[in-house]
C-alpha cells in the first residue's frame, strides 16, 4: 500500500535520513520504532508531503507521490495525526473535526455518520464539543488530534507518538483505541518510543536510529531482540 | 550547588514542571529522564532562567536566583546547550566560539573602535579560549569550518564547545546524543566523563539509557512534570513506578 | 453635546471604513505574514474603478460597487500569484520590500492612466437625515450600516462556512491546514481576494464623502497599520474595534484637543497601548 | 576580509579615487550626487547596524535623520552656536532620544518592532512637521549659515565634498571596526538567536541598545551633514517615505554586509537618477524592478557577492522570525532554517 | 549559483540599457534653449506640478509653433526639460545642478517655496535664474539677484474679503484652513485683519486637505461655535467638499475663501450654485478680462476637455514663459541670466494682452512680478465683483 525506497531527506546539508526502505500493507498496522531525533518525524513528515525527499521514492497504491502537496495527500487517503497536534487551538472540537474532513465537505451525510462514528470512539469529545480545542487537556487534546484525523476517512492513518505526556491509564486507553481503528479497516503507521506498549497491538516494526533503519521485522523478533530492549530500558 | 525547591511552571493550564525538589551536586553528573512531554527541558529552561518559574525557588551555590535572567545565570556559571543543536548558522566555528567568551570581557564599543590594549587583549583571550575549548572537545581541526558544513556530531561537539567557552562551574546538557550514531555516542560519552574529570559539575538530560546508566552518579526522573524518582542508576533501573511511567502500563509483564 | 454626538457619528464613519481596510491587512498578515504596504494602493485602486464605472460606463451605484469589488479582487489575486507567492520562501523582509514595489507601481500607474486630479464621485444618497436632532447625511449612514453588514458577512463566512474556516485555520496551524488536505496556495489566493474586495467596498463607500485621487489611499493605509498593531497583528476582533477606537479616537480628539495634533493622537495612543500590552489588545497568547 | 568588493585594496583604490573626483571634474551635479550618496550612505549603514546585524528591523531611521537635522538646524540658527559644537550636540541628542525610544520599542519583537518603529518614525515626523514654533513647522527652516571650521568656510561644492567624504570614511571605518570585533559578532549572536545568546551570558536588550542608540547617531550624523550641506529644512526630511526608501537602499546593496549599504545607495539613486529620463513611467519601471530584485537577488548585490564567493548561503538575517512568537512556520521555512528537532 | 550570475547580469543589462538612454537625451543643439523644471510628479503635490508644466508646455509650443525667438540674429527654439522631486528640497537641488550642468538651462522653474530656498544656495555661484512660483514673502526677502517670483501677493485680499463679509453675515468667523505652509501664513494675516476690524474668531480648526478622509468633523467642530462666516483654504476640491459639508450640517452664512481654491473648480464640485451663496473668493485667473486670457482658455479646453478649466498655475506658468522669452529676446543672450533677469521689466510692458492671459505691470523691486487680481462674491445667485485696493 504504502513503499517508501531508498528515500534520502536532508535539512540543509545534514541528511536527516539514509537511503530508507519502508513499506505498510494494506490493512496492517506498522510500529516505527525509534528514540528521540532518530528520524521518526522525518519519515512521517515526508511521507505526508511536507519535506521533500533529495532522493529516492515514495510510493502509495501503486502511484508515486514524491512531491506531491501536502493537501493532494491527504486526498490520495494518507492523513498524519502529528506529534505536536497540530490542532486549531481557538476553534472548537467540532470545528476541529469539522476541519479533519475538509476532504469531504461537500457529503454532509458522510460527515454526520463520521462524526457519530468519533463520539462513540471518544465520547469525552462529544461533551466538549463546543470548548475551545486549545483549552482541553493533553490526553483529550491527543483524542481531538486523531479523530481530526480520522474525520478525513483515511486509507492509510499515520499516527505520530500519540502516547506523548499522556498518563499511563491513558496511553493504555489510546491504544486499545488505535487497536479497533485499525480492526475498522485502517492501515496505520504508528510512531513511538513506548516501544513494549506498541509492540503489543503492532504485528510488525521497524527500527530507526539516526535517520536509519536499522531493524526490521515481526512483533515476536522485535520483542526478542537485545538491541531493542537495551536501547529502550538500558538493562 | 544548585538547588530547587518546590519548582513549578504552568503554561496556561497545563503544568510542564510541578512543584520539583531537586538537586545537582558538585562534581557529579546528574541525569534527568523521564519520556517525552515529561517536562524535562522545561525543568532546564526554569534553572538556566530562560523561562521564569510560576513559583518556588532556585538557589546557586548557596543564593537564592529565582528570578534572575539567563545572561545573569550564565555569567554565574551555569551553562547549557539545546536540544536542537543552536549555533549561530553562517558563522564559522571560530567565531560561533569567541561569541561564547564575551561574557568574561569587558571592553564595549570604544575599546572596538579604537582596538584598545584592553580589547586587543580581550579579543586574544577569547581567541585562546575557544581553541582551548575546541581542543578539549576534540574539535581543533573544524575551527575554520562553517557551521553550516559540519557534521550532526561535530554541531554537537561545537555546541559543547560553546558552554565550556564562557567558563561554567554547570554544565546542563539537552539530550547531547540526540541524532547521533552509537559509535559517536560513546565517544560523547568519553567527553562528557572527561569534562567530569576536568572539575565540571554535569546536568544532562538524555533519552539514551545506556549511556545514562554507565555516566550518572545520580537520576531523576520525571513523568507529567512530577518527579516520580530520584537515586543512583541502579535504584532507578529497579523502581516499579519508572518502569510503568516509562514503559507504558501493559509493557510491564513484557519487560520483564 | 450635540456637537459630541455628532463627532460620534463622524467616528463611526471615519472606524467603519478604517476597519474594512485593516481586516484585509490583518487577514493576510494572519495567512502569509506578510505586512502588505500596497493594501491602501488598492483601497485608491477600488475608488477609481468605482467613479470610472460609474462616469464613463454609465453604471449605477450598486452595480458599480459590485464591479468594482470584482475587479479588485481578480487584482488582489494576480498579486497574490506574481509577487507574493514565489516570494513565500524568501525572508519576510523582502516580500515587505516587494509590497512597497507594488505599492510605487499602483500609485505610478494610477497617475499615468488617470491624472493626479482631485475627482468627485457623487453620491445617490445625498439627502439628509435628521436623528435626533444630528444632521446627517443619507451616504454617511449606508457607510456605517454597510461596513457593519460586511464584517458581519465576513464573520459569517469566516465562521460558518468550512470554506471560511480554512483561512481561520491556517492563520490558528498553518501545518494542522496542510494536514487536514487543505491547499494553502488556494487560501492565500482566498484571503488575497476577500481583502482586495473589502478595500474595494471600503473605498465605494467613502468615495462620495471624499474625493479621488492617486494618493489617497496613503494615509488610510498608515493608519490601517496602527490599527492592526493596536489590535493585535492577525487578530479579526482586533481590527474591527482597533478600527472604531482609533475612528472615534480621532473625531474626539479632533474635537477636543486640536484637530492639528489628532494624526499625532492616534500614533500616540499606539505607543500607550503596546507600552502596557506589547502585543497588542487581541493578540493571542503565545504559547 | 570577507567580502569580495570590499577587499582592501578595491577600498583603498575607491578611496584615492574619491579624493581625486573634485579634481577631475567640475560637473556640481557629479559632486551633489556623490554627496547626497555619501550622506544617505551613512544614515543607511546605521540601519543596517540595528536591522541587518541585531536583526531589528526599523523603520524609524528617517526620523532620527530629520532629528540629526533639525538639531544642527535650530542650534545654528537660533543658538547662533558653530558647526562642530551643533554637530556634535545634534549626534548625542539624536542617540539620546534613540535610547529612548529604543528602550520602549525593543521590548517588542519581529513584526510587531517594525511597525511599532513605523509609527514612531510617523510621530517624529508629525512632530517635526507640528511644533511650529520650534522647527518653523511646514515653512521650514531656513537661512543655516555656512558650515564653518575654526577659520576655514565649507561654501564651495568642492569643499563640502571634502567635509562630508571626512565623515563618511570616518562613518565606515567605525563600523568596519564594530562590524569585525566582538561587539559587533555580539550583535550578529543575537540577530540569529536572542535565546542562545542570552544562555551565553549576553544581555540581549543592553546589547541591541548598544546596536539602536549607535544606529541612530548614524542616522542624526547625516541628518546634520546634510542640513549643513542643503542648509534648508523641510519636515518632509523626516517622512517615513525616506524610511521606506533607506530600506530598499540597504536590501538592494545587501543587508547585514558592511558595504552593502553603500553600494545599495549609490546603484538605486543613480538608477533613479537615469529613471528621470522616463518621468511619469519612472516609477512604473521602477516599482517592477524593485520586486524583480529582492525575487532574484534575495540577499542583494553585496550578499549576491559574498555567495559567489563563498558558494554557500551568505549571512542572512530574518529579522522577523516568527518562533519568536511562537507561530508556526510553512512548510519549507523549517527546511531553510536548517534542522529542527525530530521529537 | 547560476541563478545569482543571471540576475546579476540581467541587473547589469538593464542598467547599462538605461545609462545609454538616457545617454541619448542630453546632447545640445545651439539654436535650441533649456527650460528647466523641477517639481513634484507624483506624491500628493502631483497636480499641482502637473498643472504649472501644463502651462509651460502650452507656451513652448506656441512660441516654437510661431517659429520660436530672435535672439541677437539668431531664430532660437524652447525645450522644456522637467524634473521630478516629488516636492523634496534635496531633489529640487539635485535636479537644478542636473538641469544646468547637463542639459544647460539657464532658467530653472521650481513651483514650491522649500525647492527655492535650496536653490538659492548656489544659484548665483553656478550662475542660473530661478522662476520661483511661491507666494512666500521670504523668497524675495532674501534679495536674491537672479530670481524672479512669480505669483501675486496675497496680502491684499483678507481686509475687502473681510469688510464684506462683516458687513451681510456678522463679526463671528470659524476657522476651517489647511495646515501647509501657504494657508497658514494666509490664516495669521486673515487673523489680524478680522480682529483689526472688530470682528470675533470663535473656533479655529485647521486640517490636513491632502491627507484628511473625512472633513465632517472639523466642521461640525466649527459649527458648533455658531459662527456668522466660515474661513475655509487649500485645493479647490476639499474646500468645495467643506462647503459642502457645512452646508449639509446646515450652515447658511458666509464662507471666505482663500485665494489657493478656485471658484470655477469648487462650482463644478458643487454642482448646486445655491451652495455658493454667500462666498467670498478671488475671480478665477480664467476670468480676466483680456483678449489673450480668453484665447488661452479656449486652447487649453480644446486641449484637455470642454469642461476643463485651466487653473492660475497654467496661466501663471504660460505667461512666465512668454515673458522669460521675451526677456532673451531683448537681452539679447539666452545664457547669461542677470542679463536676462534685467529685462524682466521691460518685457513685461511689452507682453500683447491679446495673447498672453492676466496683465504684468512689471517687476518689483525685491524681483516679485507686480499683477492685479481681482475678487468677487456670490450675492442673489449672481457674481458680484470687489474692489480691491492697493496701496
Amino acid at each position: 500500500m504504502l513503499k517508501l525506497i531508498d528515500v534520502t531527506v536532508k535539512y540543509g546539508s545534514s541528511t536527516a535520513l539514509h537511503s530508507v526502505n519502508l513499506e505498510v500493507n494494506q490493512g496492517e498496522l506498522v510500529v516505527l520504532l525509534g528514540a528521540n531525533g532518530a528520524g521518526k518525524s522525518t519519515i512521517f513528515r515526508t511521507i505526508s508531503g511536507l519535506l521533500k525527499p533529495v532522493s529516492g521514492q515514495v510510493a502509495f497504491m501503486g502511484q508515486s507521490i514524491g512531491g506531491w502537496s501536502p493537501d493532494r495527500i491527504v486526498k490520495a487517503g494518507i492523513v498524519q495525526c502529528p506529534e505536536g497536534r497540530n490542532l486549531f487551538p481557538e476553534m472548537s472540537v467540532l470545528k476541529n473535526l469539522t476541519l479533519g474532513a475538509y476532504i469531504h465537505r461537500k457529503d454532509k451525510a458522510g460527515i454526520a455518520r463520521s462524526l457519530q462514528n468519533i463520539y462513540e470512539l471518544f465520547p469525552v469529545l462529544y461533551e466538549k464539543k463546543e470548548q475551545p480545542a486549545g483549552s482541553l487537556s493533553g490526553g483529550q487534546q491527543q483524542m481531538v488530534a486523531i479523530a481530526r484525523a480520522l474525520m478525513a476517512r483515511p486509507k492509510l492513518l499515520l499516527l505520530d507518538e500519540p502516547s506523548v505526556g499522556l498518563a499511563p491509564l491513558i496511553v493504555e486507553q489510546m491504544f486499545k483505541t488505535i487497536e479497533k481503528i485499525n480492526r475498522d479497516g485502517t492501515s496505520v503507521l504508528l510512531a513511538e518510543q513506548n516501544a513494549f506498549a506498541a509492540l503489543q497491538i503492532a504485528r510488525r516494526g521497524y527500527v530507526i536510529e539516526n535517520g536509519h533503519l536499522v531493524l526490521e521485522g515481526a512483533r515476536e523478533t522485535l520483542c526478542d531482540n537485545e538491541e531493542v530492549r537495551r536501547a529502550y530500558i538500558g538493562a | 550547588m544548585l538547588r530547587t525547591e518546590k519548582l513549578s511552571k504552568y503554561f496556561g493550564g497545563n503544568q510542564a514542571v510541578n512543584s520539583v525538589d531537586f538537586q545537582i551536586n558538585q562534581g557529579e553528573i546528574t541525569a534527568i529522564i523521564g519520556p517525552n512531554g515529561a517536562g524535562k527541558t522545561t525543568f532546564f529552561n526554569l534553572i538556566s532562567g530562560l523561562h521564569p518559574p510560576t513559583s518556588g525557588k532556585i538557589f546557586f551555590e548557596g543564593e537564592e536566583v529565582t528570578n534572575k535572567r539567563s545572561y545573569e545565570m550564565a555569567k554565574m556559571g551555569i551553562a547549557r546547550t539545546f536540544q536542537t543543536t543552536k549555533l549561530f548558522a553562517g558563522a564559522t566555528v571560530m567565531e560561533n566560539l569567541m561569541i561564547g567568551h564575551r561574557l568574561r570581557t569587558k571592553s564595549g564599543f570604544w575599546g572596538a573602535v579604537i582596538r584598545s590594549q584592553r580589547y586587543r587583549n580581550e579579543e586574544r583571550a577569547c581567541r585562546e579560549k575557544a581553541l582551548q575549548v575546541l581542543e578539549f572537545v576534540g574539535a581543533s581541526a573544524l575551527a575554520n569550518r562553517s557551521v553550516a558544513s559540519i557534521s550532526q556530531e561535530e554541531q554537537k561537539r561545537v555546541a559543547i564547545a560553546l558552554a565550556l567557552s564562557t567558563d561554567p562551574k554547570i554544565v546542563l546538557l539537552d539530550e547531547p546524543a540526540g541524532g547521533i550514531n552509537a559509535d559517536e555516542t560513546s565517544n560523547l560519552a568519553e567527553l562528557i566523563t572527561k569534562m567530569k574529570n576536568a572539575g565540571l559539575t554535569i546536568c544532562i538530560i538524555e533519552h539514551k539509557m545506556q549511556m545514562i546508566m554507565k555516566l550518572a552518579d545520580r537520576i531523576m526522573v520525571l513523568n507529567q512534570g512530577i518527579k516520580i524518582a530520584e537515586g543512583t542508576p541502579d535504584e532507578i533501573s529497579r523502581n516499579e513506578t519508572v518502569i510503568e511511567a516509562y514503559l507504558g502500563g501493559g509493557a510491564h509483564a513484557q519487560a520483564h | 453635546m450635540d456637537l459630541f454626538f455628532q463627532q460620534i457619528v463622524n467616528g463611526l464613519v471615519l472606524g467603519s471604513i478604517y476597519s474594512l481596510v485593516a481586516l484585509g491587512i490583518t487577514l493576510i498578515y494572519g495567512i502569509m505574514h506578510l505586512p502588505n504596504f500596497a493594501h491602501g494602493h488598492l483601497y485608491m485602486l477600488g475608488a477609481y474603478v468605482t467613479f470610472f464605472l460609474i462616469t464613463d460606463y454609465g453604471l449605477s451605484y450598486w452595480p458599480a460597487i459590485l464591479f468594482a469589488v470584482a475587479i479588485l479582487v481578480v487584482i488582489g489575486m494576480l498579486l497574490e500569484r506574481l509577487v507574493f507567492r514565489p516570494l513565500h520562501h524568501a525572508p519576510h523582509i523582502n516580500s515587505m520590500i516587494a509590497s512597497i514595489g507594488v505599492m510605487l507601481f499602483i500609485e505610478a500607474i494610477a497617475r499615468k492612466m488617470w491624472g493626479s486630479d482631485y475627482r468627485r464621485l457623487d453620491s445617490p444618497y445625498d439627502g439628509i437625515i435628521d436623528l435626533f436632532g444630528l444632521n446627517i447625511t443619507e451616504q454617511r449612514l449606508l457607510v456605517i450600516v454597510s461596513a457593519v453588514v460586511l464584517m458581519i458577512g465576513l464573520h459569517l463566512f469566516l465562521k460558518r462556512t468550512v470554506i471560511g474556516s480554512t483561512i481561520e485555520a491556517m492563520a490558528q496551524n498553518r501545518e494542522g491546514a496542510f494536514l487536514v488536505g487543505i491547499n494553502a496556495n488556494k487560501v492565500s489566493l482566498m484571503t488575497f481576494a476577500i481583502a482586495s474586495g473589502l478595500a474595494a467596498a471600503a473605498a465605494s463607500l467613502a468615495a462620495p464623502i471624499n474625493l479621488v485621487y492617486p494618493s489617497m489611499g496613503a494615509m488610510v493605509n498608515l493608519k490601517a497599520f496602527v490599527i492592526i498593531v493596536l489590535g493585535g497583528m492577525g487578530s479579526i476582533p482586533g481590527a474591527v474595534i482597533g478600527g472604531y477606537i482609533l475612528g472615534l479616537a480621532e473625531s474626539i480628539s479632533g474635537t477636543y484637543i486640536n484637530s492639528e495634533y489628532k494624526d499625532l493622537a492616534a500614533f500616540v495612543l499606539l505607543i500607550l497601548i503596546l507600552t502596557v500590552r506589547p502585543t497588542g489588545l487581541f493578540a493571542k497568547e503565545a504559547r | 576580509m570577507r567580502f569580495v568588493p570590499g577587499s582592501k585594496w578595491v577600498v583603498a583604490a575607491l578611496f584615492f579615487v574619491a579624493l581625486a573626483i573634485p579634481l577631475l571634474t567640475d560637473n556640481s551635479y557629479y559632486l551633489n550626487m556623490l554627496i547626497m550618496v555619501f550622506i544617505w550612505s551613512i544614515a543607511v549603514s546605521g540601519m543596517n547596524i540595528i536591522a541587518g546585524y541585531a536583526g531589528q528591523l526599523s523603520l524609524a531611521h528617517a526620523g532620527f535623520f530629520g532629528i540629526g537635522a533639525y538639531t544642527l538646524g535650530l542650534l545654528m540658527v537660533k543658538a547662533q552656536m558653530s558647526f562642530l559644537v551643533s554637530l556634535a550636540v545634534s549626534v548625542v541628542l539624536t542617540g539620546m532620544v534613540g535610547a529612548v525610544v529604543g528602550m520602549i520599542s525593543l521590548r517588542l519583537k519581529g513584526h510587531y518592532f517594525a511597525i511599532f518603529s513605523l509609527c514612531m518614525g510617523v510621530i517624529l515626523s508629525l512632530v517635526i512637521e507640528k511644533w511650529e514654533s520650534l522647527t518653523e513647522g511646514v515653512r521650514g527652516l531656513l537661512g543655516i549659515p555656512v558650515p564653518k571650521i575654526g577659520s576655514v568656510e565649507f561654501s564651495t561644492l568642492t569643499s563640502q565634498y571634502y567635509l562630508i567624504l571626512f565623515f563618511f570614511v570616518l562613518a565606515m571605518f567605525v563600523n568596519r571596526q564594530i562590524i569585525h570585533s566582538l561587539v559587533g559578532r555580539t550583535f550578529i549572536s543575537i540577530r540569529n538567536s536572542e535565546e542562545l545568546a542570552e544562555s551565553l551570558g549576553i544581555h540581549a536588550m543592553k546589547s541591541k541598545m548598544l546596536a539602536f542608540v549607535y544606529s541612530t547617531v548614524l542616522a542624526g550624523l547625516a541628518g546634520a551633514l546634510y542640513a549643513g550641506y542643503l542648509r534648508f529644512l523641510g519636515p518632509e526630511i523626516a517622512s517615513i517615505e525616506h524610511a521606506f526608501e533607506m530600506l530598499l537602499y540597504l536590501l538592494v546593496g545587501g543587508i547585514g554586509t558592511l558595504w552593502g549599504p553603500v553600494v545599495g545607495t549609490a546603484l538605486v539613486m543613480t538608477l533613479m537618477q537615469w529613471l528621470q529620463s522616463w518621468q511619469d513611467y519612472r516609477m512604473i519601471i521602477f516599482g517592477p524592478i524593485l520586486v524583480l530584485i529582492v525575487m532574484f537577488l534575495p540577499h542583494g548585490i553585496m550578499g549576491a557577492f559574498a555567495q559567489l564567493k563563498k558558494n554557500q548561503p551568505s549571512v542572512l538575517p530574518d529579522t522577523t522570525d516568527d518562533k519568536n512568537r511562537g507561530i508556526e512556520r510553512g512548510v519549507n521555512d523549517r527546511r531553510l532554517a536548517g534542522g529542527e528537532s525530530d521529537a | 549559483m547560476r541563478r545569482v550570475w543571471r540576475a546579476l547580469f540581467t541587473l547589469s543589462t538593464v542598467v547599462s540599457l538605461l545609462f545609454l538612454a538616457a545617454c541619448g537625451n542630453s546632447g545640445g543643439d545651439s539654436n535650441v534653449v533649456t527650460i528647466g523644471w523641477s517639481g513634484p510628479q507624483s506624491g500628493g503635490a502631483a497636480l499641482y506640478g502637473k498643472n504649472t508644466l501644463d502651462g509651460m508646455k502650452m507656451a513652448i509650443d506656441d512660441i516654437n509653433a510661431a517659429g520660436g525667438i530672435k535672439v541677437g540674429q539668431d531664430q532660437v527654439k524652447l525645450k522644456l526639460v522637467a524634473l521630478d522631486d516629488k516636492y523634496l528640497p534635496n531633489e529640487t537641488a539635485t535636479n537644478a545642478r542636473r538641469l544646468k550642468h547637463e542639459n544647460g538651462a539657464t532658467i530653472i522653474f521650481t513651483p514650491h517655496s522649500g525647492g527655492v530656498f535650496a536653490m538659492q544656495q548656489f544659484n548665483v555661484q553656478e550662475n542660473f535664474l530661478i522662476a520661483a512660483y511661491t507666494s512666500e514673502p521670504k523668497v524675495t526677502e532674501a534679495k536674491n539677484p537672479l530670481l524672479v517670483r512669480i505669483p501675486p501677493n496675497y496680502h491684499i485680499y483678507p481686509k475687502p474679503f473681510s469688510e464684506e463679509m462683516m458687513k451681510r453675515f456678522g463679526k463671528k468667523v470659524a476657522l476651517v484652513p489647511g495646515t501647509h505652509q501657504y494657508a497658514k501664513d494666509w490664516t495669521a494675516l486673515f487673523k489680524q485683519t478680522w480682529m483689526g476690524l472688530g470682528g470675533k474668531i470663535v473656533a479655529e480648526n485647521p486640517v490636513d486637505y491632502n491627507k484628511e478622509s473625512d472633513f465632517s468633523s472639523a466642521v461640525a467642530k466649527a459649527l458648533s461655535a455658531k459662527p456668522d462666516v466660515l474661513f475655509v483654504g487649500g485645493a479647490s476640491q476639499p474646500t468645495a467638499l467643506i462647503i459642502k459639508d457645512a452646508r449639509e450640517q446646515g450652515f447658511k452664512g458666509g464662507v471666505i475663501m482663500m485665494d489657493q481654491a478656485k471658484l470655477e473648480e469648487v462650482e463644478q464640485v458643487l454642482k448646486d450654485p445655491r451652495l455658493l451663496e454667500g462666498v467670498i473668493g478671488v475671480r478665477p485667473a480664467s476670468q480676466w478680462p483680456t483678449e489673450g486670457t480668453k484665447k488661452v482658455v479656449d486652447s487649453y479646453k480644446k486641449k484637455f476637455g470642454a469642461d476643463k478649466i485651466p487653473t492660475s498655475e497654467v496661466l501663471y506658468h504660460y505667461m512666465a514663459v512668454h515673458l522669460f522669452a521675451k526677456a532673451m529676446e531683448l537681452a539679447g543672450t539666452t545664457d547669461d541670466p542677470a542679463a536676462i533677469r534685467a529685462k524682466i521689466n521691460d518685457a513685461s510692458k511689452q507682453l500683447p494682452s491679446d495673447k498672453i492671459p492676466l496683465s504684468v505691470e512689471g517687476l518689483s523691486e525685491d524681483g516679485a512680478l507686480i499683477t492685479q487680481p481681482k475678487a468677487i462674491t456670490m450675492k442673489d445667485g449672481k457674481y458680484v465683483e470687489i474692489q480691491l485696493s492697493f496701496q
